[in-house]
């Protein structure tokens, strides 16, 4: 649709750039300032993990798995430790199961904080992101409390968690909830109440439902565009059906809709972790376990609401202590789809804005 | 009217010497050893895609005359505003003839569609 | 890496001659305390790395914070992360791409040696064999503290070359 | 914990494209041959009462003899859950796309063509997704031999376009 005698501009932005959250390269079609074609081309961060999970036994796999989407490390490595448990079909003690929805809880709490500080950041917000990586800080710290590796615990086991937590864990996560709350207040004056953010985010990037569900969107890209759809609720994995939550759901379909997304789920998962912390019980916290783990021979595929999206494990066992097959459906693998369905038309700079409401991790991208 | 322009000269003067002096000391001290490779163009890592040398859109060129015209405007302005109470009424209607002109231009450059940004 | 070579004997060269060696002195005093990184992050290093630039270890009390997109700013690059096959010859282009008194840090184990992925079919096993590499850094990913003291090893380095036989590459 | 009304459906549509019902941990597995993969999705798609119109997951396997392509289906509005297993013969692996349906499994064919050379005719660019162009072989099948040090070592040499 370029007018007759200008010609259309292709540029790489390539895998180098600061917009670009990492390795991700595409190459953009530009007529003047008005993109007409993205070509998302990735790969540069492909480490070929499911090829080397067929080369580990489980347990020796696990560090693996945080660092897929290692924003929300622990939340990859619940998805793989429940699936290995179901193929099994082992019983996790009750503490394990609430210190692993704690964990969970609080990766999705530091994914979606990097999600608005790299969101804002794109915007040229360099406030919004000091402010969130100063609060994620504070996660990082009850992680490394734990398990000693600040961003990629590695703290989940087969059949429960590694090892109990210190004493001055709990008051820690007690005193970062009471802050979170008016933290909050800080970003939506911030970041989400500035009127620059405002108009350069709302009404940008319409992904409607019927597209979002065709292209397989999942995650809060999917719930931002009006579907009520969450695993948590859907199908309950561990003891998420003991805790009342609501799953937040907004109808703009825009850019703007999807990082308000991020901050409501902030609240919801708050909501999760009060409630875990007031009704952890006392006792073990790793099940009766063989030394060597050796699955019965069969497939499992177990889905988790992973920060980014759904993850999904299909793990086949040939009865050795080496998994046949690990399949890691990552959620924005299929959501990378979403740029290239809606970006024809925008101009440039909302590329970039419509990018980083996606919240890619190449990491998870590449596997 | 204060006649000293020896300090003019001494700003001039100072003006043209720094430059000077600076762009030689980075000349002889700095590393310079360009090979291939380094003067390759920056496309993020990757070959550049294309010709840059391409035809686009006119309006991005209309935009830029219209606002080289008007900020001459605005030089002419500062000396004008800075003196119009010692120079009398007959600058002042004279300025504002020299706006009125300029005015005219903006309104049919409005007019004939050269600020739409698309 | 033919040209590494010459970059090297004109260093060997430079050393000689008295007066150059005092400016190079000088000079080096004010290139290591502003080192401008190009943010080159692959995987999880870069996040560790943007936390270091972050208010809670403040790279900026170092001087180094300024982290450059364009390599044509930047005199210091971190390879933060996974060195992919595929990424290969665009960190050696990038590198190439940098302004001459330019340095590499390697952060993190798959940076340094492949790391955890040094036996997938994907990886380059150490990052070196792409680009020359002055400072390792290990860890999974090395917490901010440790990419710091990896700057200032770097600038150990820089300020006394014979000591840290910068010159006798290949002799 | 399937449901019975699933289980009479996916019963039907097993005798409709002479594929196999069996359970595994909870969910129907429908194992089919590769040429009525795409009648089985079709039909899946639309059973009566328990429509399985999402396709969470789109991946390739290698059983030595012969190749697999597994999808795993299940819907937005309701509980039901569906594995539907196409086997490709290792040397030609072809099968229909699943693009007609969903365009979200494009990338994920993509990296099933990528990573174990199956052939989706249909598919709008079916290039390698992961690896680089020009890279020859296939590397999550099982015979896949995987470089030595040296020789991942040394840096390739782009080319054009790339």
């Amino acid at each position: 649709m370029t007018i007759e005698g200008t010609q259309e501009y292709s540029i790489n932005m390539g895998p180098q750039h600061p917009s670009t959250h990492g390795v991700f390269r595409m190459v953009v079609h530009l007529d003047g300032e008005v993109v007409t074609k993205v070509e998302p081309k990735i790969g540069y961060l492909h480490r070929g993990l499911e090829k080397m999970a067929e080369s580990r036994t489980y347990t020796q796999f696990i560090p693996y798995t945080d660092r897929l989407d290692y924003l929300a490390g622990p939340h990859n490595s619940l998805g793989y430790v429940q699936a290995v448990e179901k193929l099994m079909d082992l019983e996790v003690p009750e503490r394990a199961e609430y210190l692993r929805v704690i964990f969970a809880e609080l990766g999705r709490i530091a994914s979606h904080l990097v999600m608005i500080a790299s969101g804002s950041l794109d915007i040229c917000g360099w406030t919004p992101w000091s402010y969130c990586f100063r609060d994620r800080e504070r996660i990082l710290d009850l992680f490394e409390m734990t398990a000693g590796n600040r961003m990629t615990p590695n703290y989940f086991r087969i059949g429960g968690v590694s090892h109990d937590v210190p004493d001055e864990f709990m008051p820690a996560l007690k005193s970062f909830l009471d802050d979170m709350p008016e933290n909050m207040e800080e970003y939506l004056g911030i970041f989400f109440g500035n009127e620059i953010a405002q108009s350069r985010m709302k009404s940008v990037g319409i992904l409607p439902k019927e597209l979002a569900e065709n292209l397989l969107i999942t995650g809060a890209n999917l719930r931002a565009s009006g579907v009520q759809y969450d695993i948590r609720k859907a199908e309950p994995y561990g003891i998420y059906d003991r805790f009342d939550f609501n799953i937040p759901v907004l109808y703009g379909c825009d850019t703007y809709d999807r990082h308000l997304l991020r901050l409501l789920e902030i609240q919801e998962s708050i909501k999760i972790l009060r409630q875990a912390l007031r009704d952890i019980p006392e006792g073990p916290v790793m099940a009766k376990v063989p030394k060597v783990i050796k699955p019965p021979i069969g497939k499992v595929y177990h889905r988790v609401e992973n920060p980014k999206g759904e993850m999904g494990w299909y793990i086949v066992s040939n009865g050795t202590t080496k998994p046949a097959r690990v399949r890691i459906r990552t959620g924005a693998f299929v959501n990378v789809q979403m740029l290239s369905a809606i970006i024809a038309g925008w101009k440039i700079q909302d590329l970039v804005t419509i990018f980083a409401s996606m919240d890619l991790v190449l990491g998870e991208v590449d596997k | 009217m204060s006649d000293n322009f020896a300090a003019v000269g001494l700003l001039l003067a100072f003006a043209i010497v720094l430059p000077v002096v600076v762009m030689a000391v980075v000349h002889l001290l700095a590393p310079h050893k360009p090979h291939k490779e380094k003067l390759t163009t920056y496309e993020c890592g990757n070959e550049p895609i294309g010709r840059a040398w391409i035809g686009f859109k006119s309006n991005y060129f209309l935009y830029a005359l219209v606002f080289t015209a008007f900020d001459v405007e605005t030089i002419f302005l500062y000396p004008w505003a800075l003196t119009f109470r010692k120079l009398g009424t007959f600058a002042f209607v004279e300025m504002f003839v020299f706006i009125i002109i300029l005015i005219v231009g903006f309104w049919y450059a409005w007019k004939e569609g050269a600020l739409e940004w698309m | 890496m033919k040209n590494e070579k010459e970059l090297r004997d004109a260093e060997v060269m430079a050393e000689t001659n008295i007066l150059r060696a005092s400016i190079e002195k000088f000079l080096n005093w004010g290139r290591v305390h502003s080192f401008w990184p190009t943010s080159f992050g692959l995987a999880c290093c870069a996040i560790e790395m943007a936390s270091t630039g972050g208010a809670r270890y403040c790279l900026a009390r170092f001087g180094y914070e300024v982290f450059q997109a364009s390599p044509r700013q930047a005199d210091l690059m971190i390879v933060a992360g996974t060195l992919t096959r595929k990424m290969a010859p665009v960190a050696r282009r990038i590198y190439d791409q940098m302004p001459e008194p330019k340095w590499a840090i390697a952060m993190g184990n798959c940076a340094c040696s492949g790391g955890p992925f040094a036996d997938s079919y994907a990886v380059v096993p150490g990052a070196d064999s792409i680009i020359p590499i002055d400072v390792y850094i290990p860890g999974c990913p090395p917490r901010p503290e440790s990419l710091i003291f990896g700057m200032l090893q770097l600038k150990q380095k820089i300020q006394n070359p014979a000591k840290a036989r910068l010159i006798k590459y290949g002799k | 914990m399937v449901s019975d009304s699933l289980r009479a459906r996916v019963g039907e549509l097993a005798a409709r494209v002479n594929g196999e019902v069996e359970e595994s941990l909870g969910v129907l597995e429908l194992t089919v041959n590769h040429s009525d993969a795409i009648e089985a999705l079709n039909g899946a798609k639309n059973l009566v009462d328990v429509p399985c119109d999402f396709l969470h997951d789109l991946c390739g396997m290698d059983l030595e003899d012969h190749l697999e392509v597994v999808y795993q289906l299940s819907s937005l509005r309701g509980a039901q859950r569906l594995r539907i297993i196409a086997r490709v013969e290792r040397d030609n692996p072809v099968i229909d796309s699943a693009t007609r349906f969903w365009k979200g499994a494009d990338f994920l064919e993509r990296e099933a063509f990528d990573m174990f050379g199956i052939q989706f005719k249909g598919h709008p660019n079916l290039k390698r997704i992961y690896m680089w162009d020009d890279f020859e072989g296939y590397p999550m099948r099982k015979d896949y031999v995987i470089e030595s040090h040296e020789q991942r070592a040394i840096m390739r040499v782009r080319k054009e376009g790339e």
